[in-house]
């Protein structure tokens, strides 16, 4: 019994965490649709500003605040001089975006050396309680509750605005919404922004939980997110975040009973998951 | 009567094309201009110039005696001119609710007054309201597209053939609609069907090959023969079929 | 769209150039270099079948250079290394690549664009936790060194190798994207629904093009091992589809010669600026200028480099046309 | 002489929505109908009924006596349904003349063939040419489609549905957005393939005008329902079509256009 | 045949002028990408090295020594590219090398095919001198067995239960196989072997395992950066009696080993582990050089491996012919920052002194620090011979 529940709040939190990672892409790749090889670039960023800024100041959320910003601000410019030219045509996004993701990962190694850099987890969200045999990592509380805070404040603005429509609308037929009035670049640029924000959010949120930042910690966990969001069903919250419990739940008991398959687990998942509903979990709407 | 929209030699290339080569026509307040020519000939490029969607290489386009031709179409739409595509440009995973609200501009009651009225006018639309844009019937997308432009208190509609593909009945609500709307805002009007381009149209333009060749009161037109058969082919064989006899 | 005109004798001085290069040029870097160049150049030819060609996005393009680089890693290992062996090696890898392109592809091609991406990304992710696993077969991560025939030793014979097969590759190729099937996958590319309206089974085609390129990206596969006379997992990994990818890309999808020649840009472009890094400190963060280069490729050659070529050619016969057009219309009118 | 498409309770619904109500139709061989109704009747869901695109939820349909609906949209067009489509539906980034080719291989069956190259096959372009000329799109044809006005796309449609060569045509307003100068001529080429008397043609129009001088017979489609089907004086005749179709201003031939 | 290297290439370089001749060197190691650190440490230490063993004039036998280093970026097609660059265009007449397994095994044949010595340094993977051995192949490198000997040393005894976590990857199942036969010849007891994605978010459901085998000691063997460490601590197994035991890192590692504080285990290098005047002067000399780092993990490596070419050109006057230098270097031994080392006859692995060592926090340095506890010697962590064909 602790067991299962061990395994599934661990899973949970993981899958909380996989979906602060992808939250962004979310809106990245799932809502505007672009390919964006970059986004694990944008995510290590957030994380090494983030770990920064909490360095110089001693306060985590000052440190989460600076991976914010950050991502904010390289969301900008990469939308303006990177992304702009090449919306709606996914062959060049690859290309262009793959290019921005070597620049800003070697970017990193110049700015806070090669190495990893060891990050602590503030003193009150340190350690773990333990009931019975079932242990409570406070981190990933925290976690559990920072992704449900994104979740809720997500499915707010996209649900009670109109945002995600023009968004979607932007996408099918830009010349059309521009027609109604609506300054699309300008809708565009805002939700990359955001976008790239919550990537780093991810990012900083990410670095406590594994001790650790490296430069490379960008790719390994990006290919994470677009499963999350493709499973998902590109552009819908409630599905990146039910698939990412999934890829949560099924790592932490495929790893405690299938350890064989583990290492194939994401990658079964998706192939399953697409194979019987090939268009992801949710559709935008939902 | 003052002139709302005043296009004068406006030349447009697209691409290396030189699509427009010399289009002029003027739209007086609470009036109805048609633009007519044949397939090719620049109706449809003439109105996306004034859009902004193909920016015109010269000539100007004065809108309330502001020129416009330079702005985006962002700003052009929300000075007033509301547009009905000739391709309708539903967009269509949206739903038919959902397209209505990405077109409604200011959501007032005077907005959703509108709305009720265009819903009235074509009830499909109603019938559907929580349906896929994009799995509509070919008519049924003609009504969401004007109905898009309808809800706004536009000074100025741009409707590219609107009776296409419309049921004769219904062509003929459109018809009162435009009628309904000309005492509120100003009209240009692509429309091959002359019955009803003479019917609501107050001055017409004629366009061939991306130039006015000939412009004035729609009365002229329909009085003159000679210019209906040269441009129009009304009146040649098998045109009876165009027209009524 | 026009086909952009190669003609034979160009493709001849080249060919013929290459092929004498090595006794001119005694640099070994340069034959293996070239050799690299040859190999890719063949994986991003298959890729542009798919990319250029039916606009399919496969994530999963490596899993085929994989097989042929595995097939014939074990056999020229486990047997007598030798000429006859090595073209065994390369149609059992190729034979493999067949069966198993065409069954991922009758299992994947009804997916739309990006599930459909996302899902043969999974399956060659299988495929290399496959290789990772079967460690009796492949020495998982490690991978194992094995014996090339006797022959190719001396890296000329091989380079030769490599350049004959790329021409018999892309001519065949070429022919290929030029017959009235080629055609239909155009199409398909362009609007698939209305391929099918025409009475095309589009699957059909989707599923013949994807196992062309899987069996072609199989034998680039085979040889790059031989290149190496050593395999490791990363034949199997989202790297060597990347590269696929943006060889193809930056040279021009839908061109067959462009992806060659991106073959060619990014090996080169990788060498000298990690050469320069040896050399110059300030370039010790080459990867930057290598990221750079995407970046202004995409900026200066939106369509590739020969895309960008075609679109001038195009421009000025359009440019023709377009008063030919109007003019025509004008009589028309009268 | 057995009817060469024939519908049995036809029957399709969108969650609630019944679009083709139990329709059943007999279309006699070499025959000219029109198929007329208001907006969102269930025409052109008709037609991707017969012609594949859609299953139907219910019923089924019949070619020369052979039930259709295991087969695709694929196979169904080489059997000899040929359609052509209401919102124009062309390879926009292709040339005109290459979609017209494209339309031409399938008909010439020409469909695996890998090794040879496209241009050994004259007659192909050729033919492509002859039909250009038919629908007045010769200037066009080395433009791209997606260059192409309106009324220049709905010919090109049409080009591409003769092309197939079907024995039935499914035309869904071929004419739509078409001016006054051109209907003429493409009425002229329906009316020289209905001449010809070897081909079995459906169509969905508006134009009242039209289609009273071309069908032999006229079926009325509302809500699905198939309200009527006879010759065009008794559709025409008919009080429920001019009430709720035709409208009012019937009589003043406004329709006509 | 071209490989045997002599072909005369276009523009000769200078220092073949130099009377008495140039010995040639390439090194290889991956200067970019996620082991660029070890590359660096790699880099750093051979020049030291050769400045040590020649005494600074850079000299042996009057021969002049010129050293090219290139970056396998960790990727083995480039490793065989730049290998070939060295051996053919700069005629080099020994390799060294590299930073990752792949990168080097990738090589190997070269060296016999080209019939120069490769010097192996750092990787470990066992086969470099077993499975794929080639007699040109000598490596200073310590390898997968003998970590996990010193592995065992350092916590293995009759009847201790021990439990092993490591990546899904060749390195992790060589370490995890190499550790178990050097446990159970102590006399311990495996209880249970897990292995994890190294690339997973989420170590917890095997660490729950762990916990559940009641091991007394989990030995882990891991790399890269993605470490299970945070997670060790917060699931709260040194609480639960399970001591936790690993292969101390290089410093950046080290870092994020804050929670294992107390662990004993064991560790190639650490700057104040060994005792000797070599070390000493490393220490020094890096210290000076790079503004007071100290040495890390796989610097003293470097150095060997210079030390140990330096070595046998002295005893083979300058002749740099691979076989005769097999013929010396096979049995060969030679001081290092390490002590001594000495390349075994069979399989030419270097055998090597490890530290079974302690992790403590020492004020004014922000990492654990590895303690020693004691040396292990050379014949101690003396690892199986693997390249019987
Ligand atoms: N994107 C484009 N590139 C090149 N030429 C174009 C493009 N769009 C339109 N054209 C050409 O410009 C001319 C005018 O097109 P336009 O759509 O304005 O005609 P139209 O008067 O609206 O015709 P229709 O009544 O058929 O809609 C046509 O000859 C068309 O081929
Ligand atoms: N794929 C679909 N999903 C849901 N509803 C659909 C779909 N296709 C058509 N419909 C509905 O079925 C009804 C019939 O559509 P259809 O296109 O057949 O009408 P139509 O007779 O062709 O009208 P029009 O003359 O305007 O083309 C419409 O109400 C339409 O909304
Ligand atoms: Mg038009
Ligand atoms: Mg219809």
């Amino acid at each position: 019994m602790e067991l299962l529940i061990n395994l599934t709040i661990n899973g949970l939190a993981t899958g909380m965490l996989i979906f602060l990672l992808a939250a962004g892409l979310t809106l990245i790749f799932g809502l505007m649709s672009v390919l964006n090889f970059a986004h694990g670039g944008l995510f290590a960023w957030g994380a090494f500003a983030g770990v920064w800024v909490y360095g110089m100041t001693g306060n985590f959320f000052i440190g989460i605040a600076g991976a914010l910003i950050t991502g904010a601000i390289l969301g900008f410019f990469t939308e303006k001089l990177i992304i702009k030219p090449v919306y709606g045509n996914h062959v060049q996004q690859i290309l262009i975006t793959l290019g921005l993701m070597l620049v800003l990962q070697e970017m990193i190694k110049v700015v806070w050396g090669p190495n990893q850099i060891a990050v602590k987890t503030p003193d009150y969200l340190a350690g773990s309680w333990e009931i019975g045999d079932v242990i409570l990592i406070k981190y990933r509380l925290f976690i559990i509750i920072v992704g449900m805070i994104v979740f809720g404040i997500f499915q707010y603005i996209l649900k009670r605005t109109k945002i995600g429509l023009i968004v979607r609308a932007g996408v099918i037929n830009k010349d059309m919404v521009q027609a109604l009035g609506i300054n699309i670049k300008r809708v565009f640029l805002l939700v990359f922004m955001t976008g790239s924000a919550l990537a780093a959010l991810g990012g900083v949120l990410m670095a406590p939980y594994s001790g650790q930042v490296y430069a490379e910690m960008g790719m390994e966990f990006a290919i994470l997110a677009f499963i999350v969001v493709v499973i998902g069903g590109m552009g819908s919250f409630p599905g990146s975040l039910l698939a990412a419990i999934l890829v949560g739940l099924a790592g932490s008991f495929m790893a405690y009973y299938v350890p064989a398959l583990s290492l194939a687990v994401n990658m079964i998942l998706m192939a399953v998951v697409l194979i019987f509903r090939p268009q992801g979990l949710f559709t935008a709407k939902g | 009567m003052t002139v709302l929209l005043k296009v004068d030699d406006v030349h447009t290339h697209i691409g290396q094309y030189h699509i427009l080569q010399g289009v002029s026509f003027e739209a007086k307040k609470g009036e109805v201009s048609v633009l007519l020519g044949r397939n090719g000939a620049g109706k449809t490029t003439t109105l996306k110039t004034i859009m902004g969607l193909t920016p015109n290489s010269k000539g100007k386009i004065l809108f309330n005696g502001e020129e416009i031709s330079k702005k985006p179409t962002y700003n052009i739409a929300n000075g007033g001119i509301g547009y009905v595509p000739e391709d309708q440009g539903i967009f269509g995973p949206l739903t038919v609710e959902e397209n209505m609200k990405v077109a409604m501009r200011k959501e007032d009651d005077a907005a959703f007054e509108r709305q009720e009225y265009v819903l009235n006018l074509f009830p499909d639309l109603k019938k559907f309201w929580k349906k896929d844009g994009g799995h509509l019937s070919g008519g049924q997308k003609q009504m969401l597209a004007m109905a898009r432009a309808f809800v706004n208190d536009s000074k100025l509609l741009l409707i590219d053939e609107p009776s296409k593909g419309l049921a004769p009945i219904v062509v003929e609500k459109v018809m009162e609609a435009i009628v309904e709307m000309k005492k509120r805002t100003t009209i240009v009007l692509v429309e091959q069907n002359f019955i009803m381009a003479s019917r609501i149209g107050d001055t017409f333009t004629l366009i061939d090959d991306g130039e006015t060749v000939e412009s004035g009161r729609m009365s002229e037109l329909i009085e003159n023969d000679e210019l209906k058969r040269k441009y129009l082919g009304i009146g040649q064989r098998g045109a009876e079929h165009g027209v009524a006899h | 769209m026009k086909k952009f005109q190669f003609n034979y004798v160009i493709l001849l001085l080249i060919v013929t150039a290459l092929a004498i290069f090595p006794f001119v040029m005694e640099s070994r870097t340069w034959t293996i270099l070239l050799t690299q160049v040859f190999i890719f150049g063949i994986l991003a030819m298959s890729y542009d079948i798919l990319l250029g060609y039916t606009g399919i996005v496969s994530f999963g393009h490596a899993m085929f250079f994989g097989m042929g680089a595995y097939t014939t890693a074990v056999m020229l290992d486990r047997m007598e290394p030798t000429i006859g062996l090595f073209v065994l090696s390369i149609i059992a890898g190729m034979a493999i690549a067949g069966v198993i392109s065409f069954a991922v592809g009758l299992l994947t091609l009804r997916l739309k664009s990006h599930f459909f991406a996302m899902l043969t990304m999974a399956l060659s992710g299988l495929f290399l936790v496959l290789a990772e696993k079967w460690r009796s077969l492949t020495f998982g991560n490690d991978g194992f060194t094995f014996k090339a025939p006797e022959v190719f030793r001396d890296r000329i014979v091989f380079y030769l190798v490599a350049l004959g097969l790329l021409v018999v590759i892309y001519l065949f190729l070429r022919r290929f994207v030029n017959s009235p099937l080629g055609k239909i996958l155009v199409a398909v590319r362009e609007n698939e629904p209305r391929t099918r309206a025409l009475g095309y089974n589009t699957l059909h085609y989707k599923v013949i093009a994807s196992v062309v390129a899987g069996v072609v990206a199989s034998l680039a596969g085979s040889l790059y091992a031989v290149s190496l006379r050593f395999v490791n997992t990363s034949v199997l990994t989202m790297d060597i589809t990347l590269d696929a990818l943006l060889m193809t890309i930056i040279g021009g999808v839908g061109t067959l010669i462009g992806p060659l020649l991106g073959a060619g840009i990014i090996e080169l472009a990788q060498h000298y600026l990690s050469d320069l890094a040896s050399t110059h400190p300030i370039f010790e963060r080459w990867i930057i200028f290598f990221g750079i280069i995407y970046i202004l490729a995409v900026i200066f050659f939106p369509m590739g480099i020969v895309g960008f070529f075609r679109n001038l050619k195009m421009k000025r016969k359009k440019r023709v046309e377009a008063s030919v057009i109007s003019s025509k219309s004008k009589e028309a009118a009268s | 002489m057995e009817p060469i498409v024939k519908t049995e309770n036809l029957t399709i619904r969108f969650g609630g929505h019944t679009a083709v109500d139990h329709v059943n139709f007999e279309m006699p061989e070499k025959h000219f109908k029109s198929i007329i109704g208001p907006n969102g009747a269930g025409k052109t869901t008709f037609f991707n009924l017969i012609s594949g695109e859609l299953k139907p939820s219910e019923g089924e349909v019949y070619f020369k006596g052979q039930p259709l609906t295991k087969l695709s949209s694929v196979e169904r067009t080489r059997l000899g349904l040929g359609r052509s489509f209401q919102i124009t539906n062309v390879f926009p980034n292709l040339t005109v003349l290459e979609n017209v080719r494209l339309a031409v291989q399938s008909k010439e069956k020409i469909r695996y063939q890998m090794l040879k190259h496209f241009r050994s096959y004259q007659l192909i372009t050729e033919r492509a040419h002859e039909l250009l000329e038919l629908v007045l799109l010769s200037s066009k044809a080395d433009a791209f489609a997606s260059q192409l006005s309106h009324g220049e796309k709905r010919k090109l449609e049409i080009a591409m549905l003769l092309a197939l060569e079907t024995e039935v045509l499914l035309l869904d307003e071929p004419t739509a957005g078409m001016s006054l100068e051109e209907v003429p001529a493409i009425l002229e080429v329906i009316h020289q393939i209905k001449n010809r008397g070897d081909r079995t043609i459906l169509l969905i129009e508006h134009k009242m005008d039209m289609i009273l001088d071309l069908s032999d017979s006229i079926m009325v489609l509302f809500n699905g329902k198939l309200l009527a089907d006879g010759t065009p004086e008794d559709i025409m005749n008919n009080e429920t079509v001019q009430n709720a179709y035709l409208g009012g201003l019937y009589d003043d031939s406004l329709v006509k256009s | 045949n071209s490989g045997t290297g002599t072909s005369s290439t276009d523009g000769d370089e200078p220092a073949e002028a130099a009377e008495g001749g140039t010995i040639k060197i390439g090194v290889l190691a991956s200067l970019t990408g996620a082991l660029e650190s070890y590359g660096k440490q790699t880099k750093n230490g051979f020049d030291l090295g050769l400045e040590y063993a020649t005494g600074g004039t850079n000299e042996v036998a009057g021969k002049k020594i010129e050293v090219f280093y290139e970056d396998t970026e960790t990727k083995p097609e480039v490793a065989v590219q730049k290998a070939t660059k060295l051996l053919e265009e700069n005629e080099v007449d020994f390799l060294v090398g590299s930073s990752s397994s792949g990168d080097t095994l990738a090589v190997l044949p070269l060296a016999a095919e080209y019939e120069k010595i490769m010097i192996v340094e750092p990787a470990v993977a066992d086969s470099i001198t077993g499975s794929e051995f080639n007699e040109y192949i000598f490596r200073t490198g310590r390898n997968s067995s003998q970590d996990a000997v010193a592995g065992a040393a350092a916590i293995a005894g009759e009847g201790v239960k021990i439990a092993t976590f490591a990546p899904d990857y060749s390195f992790g199942w060589d370490g995890v196989a190499a550790f178990k036969t050097a446990a159970e010849k102590l006399g311990a007891e495996i209880v249970l072997e897990e292995y994890a994605d190294p690339a997973a978010t989420d170590f917890t459901s095997n660490l729950q395992k762990i916990i559940e085998a009641k091991p007394d000691f989990l030995f882990v063997v891991w790399a890269g950066a993605n470490s299970p460490w945070n997670q060790i601590a917060d699931m709260k197994l040194q609480d639960k009696g399970i001591k936790i035991s690993t292969g101390a890192p290089d410093i950046p590692a080290l870092s994020v080993m804050e929670p294992l504080v107390g662990m004993e285990g064991f560790s190639v290098y650490y700057h104040t582990l060994p005792n000797n005047k070599i070390n000493d002067w490393l220490v020094e000399e890096h210290k000076k050089r790079f503004d007071g780092a100290v040495p890390d993990l796989f610097t003293p490596g470097g150095m060997s491996a210079a030390i140990a070419i330096v070595e046998a050109l002295k005893k083979s006057e300058g002749d740099a012919d691979a076989s005769k230098l097999i013929d010396i270097m096979e049995g060969m031994s030679f001081d290092t920052p390490k002590g001594t080392m000495t390349f075994r006859e069979e399989d030419h692995q270097a055998l090597q002194p490890l530290y079974s060592i302690q992790l403590e926090k020492q004020d004014g340095v922000d990492y654990p620090v590895p303690v020693l506890i004691r040396e292990l010697s050379a014949e101690e962590t003396e690892p199986p011979i693997l390249n019987k064909k």
